[in-house]
């Protein structure tokens, strides 16, 4: 058998009753990497961090950790330390005992612990409600308990169950860094499930991405934001825009044929496989860029051309629903456009996403968003 | 309505049952406790208590400490199995097991383990025809241990019941985040998962400790010998002298010790509660 | 590799039987050697030393049990009746009251709860005379009301501090959520807080009903002659050491001890039981 | 109607009224109807009847609801002074034929008129012929007997019952140093209670070196299990327990010498029952020579209460011989003591409960 | 008394035991207006939403909901409709009876009840899960669960406590989004706990800031992010870069004077109250331009000079740690510049925000976020 990595999930697959959570996931994770874990809501994130814990059995395929087979090894004894996304929070103890109950477990001397937890409290802006019970938190002050409580233990390999989602944006910004500073100084092997695309990216080693119990894609965050395999990786990147185009490859390019509502255009093909015909075309709002309608449009991409629809402040820059052809699509500008101003929007080569689509549905498993529909 | 008025309120009914039942009947009796010969008030009916019983007072607190504490520990145990325990078909085994012993009056109780307990019971008959002692061995537990041994067998299962289900109602997620940590099932047991429970727990003993108070057949029927519980003390100053003021007195004297437990726990849970 | 592997699991966990077994059967023994003990006595027509087994069996005493004039059938399902009103009464006075003193602020709280604990504290025999006075001039005495009643107030500890510890077990941010859908303060009890605190309730329900089957004090004072429960029959029998009809008697009350928990049982899914985190 | 026998005493004395006399009584009487209720054994039960009658009394009920109840010996004194009691033997046919003193005289009270006995019993020592070949027919031997065998004697103390006490007042009444018959019969001195310290000192000693049992039952069943030899009984729980198949059927009796106390059962009638000319009948039949021929002494080995010269015509030589197989009627005649008078018997307890612990 | 608002607080102060958690709370907000509150975790948002649900009883002040005094009245006589943070879900009720509850306190027929359920699941992307229990839900399933059970009502008012935090993007975005519909289409007044800025600016009509149990700052989206009224509320709304400058006010202008490592500028005073002396200046690291040490910056504005720390990839642009003096900030560009390269940050004007400081020391109650620190 080949050698296996530090942390390695082999076709594991998962079922709560008849509800399979998980099927044939292989991830193999390197010692002191960060991986963060996307997908929908319900797709299985929780579950696969529950089968690295232990507190799942795979009903079938086998978990490594340490380069060990611990399939059917307890919790007890896999030396991890989870954050749970519902906290799990002692509800009897205090702050500071819910932090160091990890230490005291490694009978650590009792001063040591005080001052670990204090350090602990202060990192997370906890000072102060060391002696409080949980029930007198607040919700985003759970949270930070129970990451205070994973992080205690110095543990070698960290898995992370949406630790932020409470957190206002300030600490989270700072819980973050502390975070990422700590697991590279201590060489800590993380999982961390997020929902927050900017933390995984900014965050994470490698991205994987979880799509209905199966893994999407998984790379670098460059990699995954850049370069999405599938429909469903692009559009669960943000590129929310969806509009199908002609097309055919022609040398190391696809050519896009003019359209009723779009003009011609060129785009590298850059190793994609894309065959002639109808393909669908992704892009972020923020890639997009619009220009009044006379203005000439330069540069490999596409133009579409569009009536301004309605207009948000979401901050920094204006967004805008374009109404292309029967679609509608998003795009922002660092000048807001009226209403009903025709305007044409370029989407540049590099950040248009071409995937063949069996129809011209958008791949759409779990979430409701109709397409173009994605504002305010 | 002030929240204080609707809870008397919902008091009331049961408070009201207690009270005309119990407390009023009580009241009408235990002035008797006060009553010397002629009528008139006095302390000598508890100079005669503790005359007398003074060693029976510690014999019972002993007694039923010692079973509290056992019970405790018993249901704790099984609780802890049904609650962590892995091969569900030994916990299947387990819950069908503990809770036979709740079903059996105590009278029976007295009656069963009697015979169960004696130098040629059950028990040491079996161990003889096992080979695991010969009969010279065998000893009789039908004293402070015949009690503690009918109190223990009896109460477990009650406590047991209690406090399993109030551990299956613990989150679950507690638990797991402890094991996570690397905590062993022992661990979990007393750090995680009894804390949580505590107050269920506590009730049960206190039940349990308060139903043990008042048990007169398991004294009667599996050891009579000096010195025995209250409850027997009773009964003989009734039953043989007709004497209820000291009777009365031994009553009282049994009422505060029982309170005492509870109110012990109770000033303990009003702290928790602010 | 795998099929070694997984073979040396299953036979470590079949190893796991040899102490489980040890401890079951221990604990089997303990727990149903007395047990057999009172099955045996109930078929026993001759057991004495040196024998560890009756010398002969028979039915005979379960025919005096059952004998016409017996009355065994007759106490036994009054006892059923007391047993069951019993149980209800309390829950009825048990719920409210304990909802009160888990949740409400309540002066005196901690008396209030001792009250509870005086009918099980106090050694009762005292007691009954007065009792028994009062129901005789209110003409409850050898009532199925009166025995009722003075059951309710043996059982109304157990009713009412398991309830009171079960409501407080509650979170209380789920009746809030009930309240703020629209549900009133009654409401929201009915449809969260009780069904929540149901295993709980049940559970006292269980002991209620064991201490009802159980009482024979109060039985007898307030009850015979005209309410006849099996306890007194029970009590007779065992304490003057007649084994065979005492464990008969035993058995009885049993049976329907074990049906209603099986009920009760029945009535509570498993999923009642487990709550969601937070 | 419907009459109601409360009564105390083991299940036997239920099942004696349910089983037979109850039955008896209702062929006599068509119509009419008899249901018994048990109240425990021991005096416990009797003080249940007696408890039974303060709370009707106290709650001035005017009628009550037992017609006829059957108690110890003990609790008819009280009963007669506290008023609730008719007088009523000499209403009845079978009053002339009971003879005995302790009809008239209950531990010192007089009670004669308001009680009939329903049998007499007596306490005795049982023992394992087999281990015990030559049993000690006086309390001396007894105590010497138990000294050479440790634990092997068991009584039940004080507190278990009245056969342990029957058993302490033989042991006064042997060793107490004082008038013996004046413990009997009355009237109580005061300074007669300081004679009996070296009595239960003894006593103390005696009951270390014994096992102490749980209750009459308690020392029936250690018997039965052959963990004790010896102990006092009462005769008529002896013979139940024999017949029930509890007990060996070689077990004996003996009935040492200076004697042990034994007392009768009493029926007695509450002056407010309901139905006191149907009670009366009851009693009556009850206490007909063919009666206690055939159920008392017959069914269930007791002594007759009423007198015995008008029983055993009733019965064949074999079931009356049946009655003194191992006691004599000489024994009995000599050795057989009432208990003795209240006051007295609480001296004698309470000086027990001080002295052996 | 003057006309009161729809929804109204005066002067609320609220307590646990000793800890006082809002102080001098003031707050109208009108018959169908959309509020964000936003504050640090832990500064009081949940608390105050308790207040006007009525759980909580203020230690003083009065709340009054539909122009009518309410300080007293149950929570269930109050007519509307709260989305717990902890969710709250009923465990021995399944999905659709959590859902439909509401409905069936109102009487609504059982089929109308069913239906009404199901378009519920559907827009909340819970389709197939209506017989489960929550205890078989993932975490976000559970949260749109709550959410449903609050919106299935038809709220009048509807209180929001952070419902989309476990969500994924995607449908963080649809709901949002059907939210925002529904809640102008029906006319619901909503307060809106988010730790999301561009939720809170995408959604409300206007946004409150909390800090530590006051009002720091209420007002538009726009007025809020771009008019900050203090360094709380700037930092507060992504402005974490910090740094002191010297400067003047002159005339309609306020001049900064050139530092050790910023040259001389000038900014429009528009309004602001600004002495003489060390200002505090903050800026969102979006609106900061990087430009190399050599090329000349022109415009309004600071321009501040340093050198490269260190370079992440949080997608669509490069983010970069820039020492500037002993600071350290963050600053965006389109292109990554390598670690050690000199260059010039030139923040805009009108993105630059100015407060006279106290010390020098940054406006950072709650959390502890060492200025520019905060970066992966
Ligand atoms: N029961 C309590 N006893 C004492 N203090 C409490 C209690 N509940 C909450 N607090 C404190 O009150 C403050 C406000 O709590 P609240 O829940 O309103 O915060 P929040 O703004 O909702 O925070 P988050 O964003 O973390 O949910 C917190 O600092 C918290 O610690
Ligand atoms: N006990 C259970 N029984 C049946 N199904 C379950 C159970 N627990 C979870 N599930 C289902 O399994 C799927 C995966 O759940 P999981 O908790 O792993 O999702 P997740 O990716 O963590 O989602 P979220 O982002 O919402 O937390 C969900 O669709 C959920 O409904
Ligand atoms: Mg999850
Ligand atoms: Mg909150």
């Amino acid at each position: 058998m080949s050698q296996r990595a530090f942390l390695e999930l082999r076709s594991v697959a998962c079922r709560y009753g008849n509800t399979q959570v998980l099927e044939d996931i292989d991830l193999n994770i390197e010692r002191g990497e960060f991986v963060a874990l996307l997908g929908s809501s319900g797709c299985g994130k929780t579950t696969l961090l529950r089968v690295l814990a232990g507190f799942v059995t795979p009903s079938s395929g086998s978990v490594s950790v340490r380069r060990r087979e611990v399939t059917h090894l307890p919790p007890d004894k896999r030396g991890m330390a989870l954050v749970f996304q519902s906290y799990a929070l002692w509800p009897h103890m205090t702050v500071a005992q819910n932090i160091g109950y990890g230490l005291k477990l490694k009978k650590v001397q009792r001063s040591e612990i005080d001052s670990r937890v204090a350090a602990m409290q202060s990192l997370l802006g906890l000072d102060g409600l060391g002696a409080r019970k949980p029930a007198a938190l607040s919700g985003g002050q759970r949270q930070r308990v129970a990451l205070g409580r994973a992080l205690a233990v110095d543990p070698e390999i960290l898995l992370l169950d949406e630790p932020l989602s409470n957190l206002d944006a300030r600490i989270r910004l700072s819980v973050r860094h502390e975070l990422r500073a700590l697991q590279k100084r201590l060489g800590i092997t993380a999982v961390h499930v997020t929902h927050d695309r900017e933390e995984a990216m900014v965050m994470a080693d490698r991205i994987v991405i979880l799509n209905a119990g199966r893994i999407a894609q998984q790379g670098t965050p460059e990699d995954v934001y850049n370069r999405p395999a599938s429909a469903f990786v692009a559009a669960f990147m943000g590129a929310e825009n969806v509009i199908s185009l002609n097309g055919a490859p022609q040398g190391s390019d696809f050519l896009i044929e003019a359209g009723p509502s779009n003009a011609a255009g060129r785009v590298a093909l850059m190793g994609r496989d894309l065959a002639q015909g109808v393909v669908e075309a992704r892009f972020r709002p923020e890639a997009a860029q619009i220009h009044p309608a006379e203005t000439a449009v330069v540069g490999p991409g596409v133009t579409l051309e569009g009536e301004i629809a309605a207009v948000s402040y979401p901050g920094g820059h204006w967004r805008h629903a374009v109404h292309v052809g029967d679609r509608e699509i998003m795009a922002d500008a660092s000048r807001a456009f009226g209403p009903g101003e025709r305007v044409r929007v370029h989407v540049p080569a590099d950040a248009l996403f071409l995937f063949n689509s069996p129809g011209s549905q958008p791949a759409n498993t779990i979430s409701r968003v109709l397409p173009g529909k994605v504002h305010a | 309505m002030s929240k204080r008025l609707l809870g008397l309120l919902l008091v009331l009914p049961a408070l009201a049952v207690i009270a005309a039942l119990f407390i009023l009947p009580l009241i009408m009796s235990a002035v008797g406790a006060f009553r010397v010969e002629g009528g008139a008030f006095g302390l000598d009916n508890f100079a005669k208590t503790f005359d007398l019983y003074t060693k029976d007072i510690i014999f019972t607190v002993v007694i039923v400490s010692l079973s509290t504490v056992l019970i405790g520990i018993g249901a704790v145990a099984i609780g802890g199995y049904l609650t962590l325990g892995e091969n569900p078909k030994a916990v299947a085994i387990l819950r069908w097991l503990y809770r036979w012993p709740m079903f059996i009056p105590f009278i029976v109780v007295g009656q069963i383990l009697r015979t169960f307990l004696s130098k040629n019971g059950m028990m040491n008959n079996t161990a003889v025809s096992l080979g695991l002692i010969t009969p010279l061995d065998a000893v009789s537990f039908l004293d402070w241990r015949g009690i503690v041994i009918a109190f223990v067998w009896k109460q477990t299962p009650f406590v047991a019941l209690l406090v399993a289900g109030a551990m299956a109602s613990i989150n679950r997620d507690t638990i797991e985040a402890a094991r996570n940590l690397g905590a062993s099932k022992l661990r979990l047991l007393f750090e995680i998962i009894v804390p949580q429970v505590a107050v269920t727990l506590t009730v049960g003993l206190i039940l349990s400790f308060v139903t043990m108070m008042s048990v007169l057949s398991v004294p009667l029927m599996i050891n009579a010998q000096s010195p025995t519980m209250l409850t027997a003390d009773i009964a003989f100053r009734v039953n043989a002298y007709g004497d209820y003021g000291v009777a009365n007195a031994l009553g009282l004297v049994s009422l505060v010790l029982a309170s005492s437990v509870a109110w012990i726990y109770l000033r303990q849970s009003l702290k928790e509660r602010a | 590799m795998m099929t070694t592997a997984s073979s040396s699991r299953s036979l470590l966990a079949a190893l796991w039987w040899v102490p489980r077994g040890i401890v079951f059967g221990l604990m089997a023994f303990f727990i149903f050697g007395p047990l057999a003990n009172l099955v045996l006595w109930t078929v026993a027509e001759k057991w004495y030393f040196p024998y560890s087994l009756p010398l002969e069996y028979g039915f005979s005493s379960w025919a005096k049990v059952f004998a016409p004039r017996g009355g065994a059938l007759d106490s036994l399902r009054n006892s059923l009746v007391v047993a069951v009103l019993t149980v209800i009464v309390s829950l009825i006075l048990a719920i409210p009251a304990g909802y009160a003193l888990a949740r409400l602020k309540l002066p005196l709280r901690s008396a209030i709860l001792l009250a509870f604990l005086i009918p099980q504290a106090f050694p009762n025999l005292t007691v009954y005379v007065n009792v028994a006075r009062i129901f005789y001039e209110i003409g409850l005495n050898g009532t199925i009301p009166g025995v009722v009643l003075v059951h309710v107030s043996h059982g109304l500890v157990y009713a009412v501090w398991i309830a009171t510890a079960a409501f407080s077990a509650i979170d209380t941010e789920l009746e809030q959520a009930a309240r703020v859908t629209g549900a009133g303060a009654l409401r929201a009890f009915f449809d969260i807080t009780l069904p929540l605190a149901a295993p709980g309730l049940m559970a006292s329900a269980i002991f209620v009903f064991l201490e009802s089957l159980d009482e024979f004090t109060g039985s007898y004072f307030v009850g015979a002659p005209d309410v006849n429960m099996l306890p007194l029959l029970l009590y007779t029998t065992a304490s003057g050491g007649n084994y065979q009809i005492a464990s008969i008697t035993a058995l009885l009350l049993l049976i329907p001890s074990l049906v209603f928990m099986l009920i009760v049982e029945r009535f509570l899914k498993a999923d009642v039981l487990s709550r969601v985190g937070h | 109607a419907e009459l109601t026998v409360a009564t105390a005493g083991d299940q036997n004395m239920v099942d004696y009224i349910n089983q037979y006399l109850g039955p008896l009584f209702e062929k006599a009487n068509p119509g009419d109807t008899v249901r018994a209720v048990g109240t425990g054994p021991g005096d416990a039960g009797s003080q249940k009847i007696l408890e039974r009658f303060d709370a009707q009394a106290a709650a001035d009920s005017k009628v009550w609801d037992v017609d006829v109840a059957v108690v110890h010996e003990k609790f008819a004194g009280p009963m007669v002074q506290k008023g609730y009691l008719e007088k009523y033997r000499g209403n009845i046919e079978t009053g002339k034929l009971v003879t005995r003193g302790n009809a008239k005289n209950a531990l010192g009270s007089d009670v004669d008129g308001y009680v009939m006995p329903m049998f007499n019993s007596q306490t005795a020592i049982a023992y394992n012929p087999a281990l015990v070949p030559n049993p000690p027919k006086s309390y001396a031997e007894l105590a010497e007997w138990a000294k050479a065998n440790p634990k092997q004697f068991g009584y039940n103390g004080i507190k278990g019952g009245a056969s342990g006490v029957s058993f302490v007042m033989g042991w006064v009444y042997a060793f107490g140093g004082g008038d013996a018959n004046n413990l009997m019969t009355g009237p109580f001195k005061q300074d007669e209670t300081t004679k009996w310290d070296g009595a239960f000192k003894s006593l103390a000693d005696f009951t270390k070196n014994a096992t102490l049992t749980p209750g009459n039952a308690g020392t029936l069943d250690l018997l039965s299990r052959g963990e004790i030899a010896m102990g006092p009984v009462w005769v008529d729980m002896f013979y139940s327990w024999q017949a029930n198949g509890q007990l060996p059927p070689e077990m004996k009796l003996v009935l040492p010498a200076p004697g042990m106390p034994g007392q009768p059962m009493h029926y007695v009638v509450p002056q407010k029952s309901g139905n006191k000319a149907l009670a009366e009948k009851f009693i009556a039949l009850a206490t007909s020579p063919e009666v206690q021929a055939e159920g008392i002494v017959k069914r269930f080995n007791w002594y007759p209460g009423i007198d015995a010269n008008f029983v055993k015509p009733k019965l064949d030589e074999a079931t009356w011989n049946k009655l003194f197989v191992d006691i004599t009627p000489e024994d009995l005649a000599n050795n057989g003591k009432p208990f003795p008078i209240a006051p007295y018997n609480t001296a004698i307890l309470e000086a027990y409960e001080k002295s052996v612990k």
